[in-house]
């Protein structure tokens, strides 16, 4: 709770107001925030400061005493709850937490490194038709189609979405780490 | 590892059957056997593998379990590429730039293996919904608001097939005027006037089906294939062995009948 | 921010975890959560510390620089916004989605395959008059007239827009999937 004190000392020119006010926008919308969305609504503010606010409030946030975290997420920002009490929430909101297939995540980590994909790729990479899953991971808005492959039968080609980002808590798609070489395979 | 095998609960003799989904298919299993054989894949030999494997699929078959097909065909390439193993080389020089198939075996299975752990890696990240949930924020719907579908491109082409198969296509009110002796030019002039009178675009069989002559029909026929050469009609056939929409590029007084082939200019 | 530590200091009893527990919870359901609804989910905590827990988290949520407030209603407590920022959430809350209709999509459906399409190629396909529905597809903006069929009567003939193609995260209308690609993904 301390941290961001020393980060941030009251001279330091971030506004008090300003972090409040992002909390409050975080807070109420709930939705993943980028630093446009939150100056569009605060045009007073320079887009300089509102990232000043978000690093404060993602510190304090931090703080093993706080439930919620500010994760920087799909090229915005959003309040989360912490990963420590998933079940408890998960039990509150009375859902079912998130369960993804092994076909899913291995369907999505081929189109997620190797974008564009098409369902044949896929298929080549995995050894069993993936048809079935492509479609639902679509259905999801984990992927888009995203054009033809210019070779003969112009099969469709899909990208990961917004959502895929937002599902797996990365910021972009550069913060997946790099495919396994094949030297670091063995055990 | 989960076990491959369970009971299956049927009232009298429980039946054993395998879990398909333990394993996500042949390269899996094939990666299973990997790691419980201390195999390095990194200098994997098939011959190896293709024991492990093979020994596998045979016990599975004496349990007398039903094996997917892509598990059989795996197991028939694993013996291929031992044969290749065991076989002395062939005098002929192998051309260089020829690709091993046991290498390429290999490095297929290398791929897999990092694209698993790349899953592996995703599946262990903090994940919305399952480890971190984002607050619940009650609606209330505005005016002049974005727009959004409740289903993808998919749902949406679902819609419009759902649409198509509840549709009743409307039989074609037409009449061809048939002469015993109707030659490619006046069959082409017809198909493109019965097009005119139905909007432009009408089913193909439907169209064929209402000229009573065979001998016009086919020449209506090879017709359609002749204007389709030209651009002047479109078909479409979203679904094999479905529907063929023939459609009109052109007006039946816009037809040049020079340009078709084996046209005869009478006089 | 210092004021809960003068008044619950550590020795206080004061568990940090159920603090921040009760903060995951309140944040995440939005609702109005009363000691028994957090005791429900949390059944190794007497409501005695869950009530502490809340204080400590309401005197920190009236800090000047938190945007969120703890505030007692209905027997329960809630978290939300700080009244100070009313406008400007009021602002970012008041962009929510519209969904389309059944009617809408059928329309857009067979606009989008057979594209151009006119009113009546729509009627035809569906049974039904689509007038309404095709203006109101119009003022959304996710079809456009495209010129008049060369047939009696003239007929307007529509299709889809750039709208209609970043609905349906498409990059452009040659990678509008066919019956066969979807063939293709079946089970």
């Amino acid at each position: 709770m301390s941290d961001e004190i020393l980060l941030f000392p009251t001279g330091s020119g971030v506004d008090p107001e300003l972090v409040a006010v992002v909390e409050a926008l975080l807070f109420a919308t709930g939705k993943v925030m980028r630093v446009e969305d939150l100056a569009a609504v605060l045009p007073e503010q320079e887009p300089r400061r509102i990232v000043d606010a978000l690093r404060v409030l993602g510190d304090r946030c931090a703080s093993e005493d706080r439930g919620v975290k500010l994760v920087e997420v799909a090229g915005g920002w959003q309040m989360r709850s912490d990963e420590r009490f998933a079940t408890v929430v998960a039990e509150a909101l009375s859902v079912k937490p998130v369960r993804l297939s092994r076909a899913a995540l291995e369907v999505l980590a081929v189109i997620a490194w190797e974008q564009p994909a098409t369902k044949q790729d896929v298929d080549q990479v995995r050894g069993v038709d993936s048809g079935a899953t492509v479609r639902k991971l679509l259905e999801q808005g984990l992927i888009r189609v995203a054009g033809r492959r210019d070779i003969p039968g112009r099969p469709l080609e899909y990208r990961t979405t917004r959502a895929f980002l937002q599902l797996f808590s990365l910021s972009d798609l550069g913060s997946l780490p790099t495919l396994a070489d094949a030297e670091e395979l063995a055990d | 590892m989960p076990s491959l095998f369970a009971a299956e609960e049927e009232d009298a003799t429980p039946a054993w059957t395998v879990h398909t989904d333990v394993f996500e298919g042949p390269l899996d299993l094939l990666l299973y056997l990997v790691k419980r054989d201390g195999i390095d894949v990194t200098a994997l030999r098939v011959a190896e593998i293709a024991d492990a494997y093979l020994e596998f699929v045979d016990r599975m078959r004496g349990l007398n379990l039903s094996i997917a097909g892509d598990y059989l065909v795996m197991a028939a390439t694993l013996v291929h590429l031992k044969s290749l193993e065991i076989l002395p080389r062939l005098p002929t020089p192998v051309e260089e730039d020829e690709p091993d198939p046991r290498e390429a075996f290999a490095q297929r299975l290398r791929d897999y293996q990092r694209y698993k752990e790349a899953a592996e890696g995703l599946g262990n990240r903090p994940i919305l919904g399952r480890d971190q949930f984002a607050r619940v924020v009650p609606d209330d719907a505005a005016e002049d608001a974005p727009i959004e579908s409740p289903f993808d491109v998919f749902g949406l082409l679902d819609v419009y097939r759902e649409l198509l198969a509840g549709a009743s296509t409307p039989e074609p009110q037409v009449t061809f005027e048939e002469r015993p002796h109707l030659d490619m030019g006046e069959a082409v002039i017809e198909l493109l006037r019965v097009l005119e009178s139905t909007g432009g675009r009408a089913e193909l069989t439907a169209v064929l089906g209402s000229i009573r002559l065979k001998a016009a029909r086919v020449i209506t026929f090879i017709g359609v294939l002749e204007m389709l050469k030209l651009g002047w009609v479109s078909v479409q056939q979203d679904v094999h062995l479905g529907p063929i929409a023939i459609e009109a590029r052109i007006r039946a007084d816009q037809a040049d009948l020079r340009a078709l082939q084996g046209f005869v200019e009478t006089a």
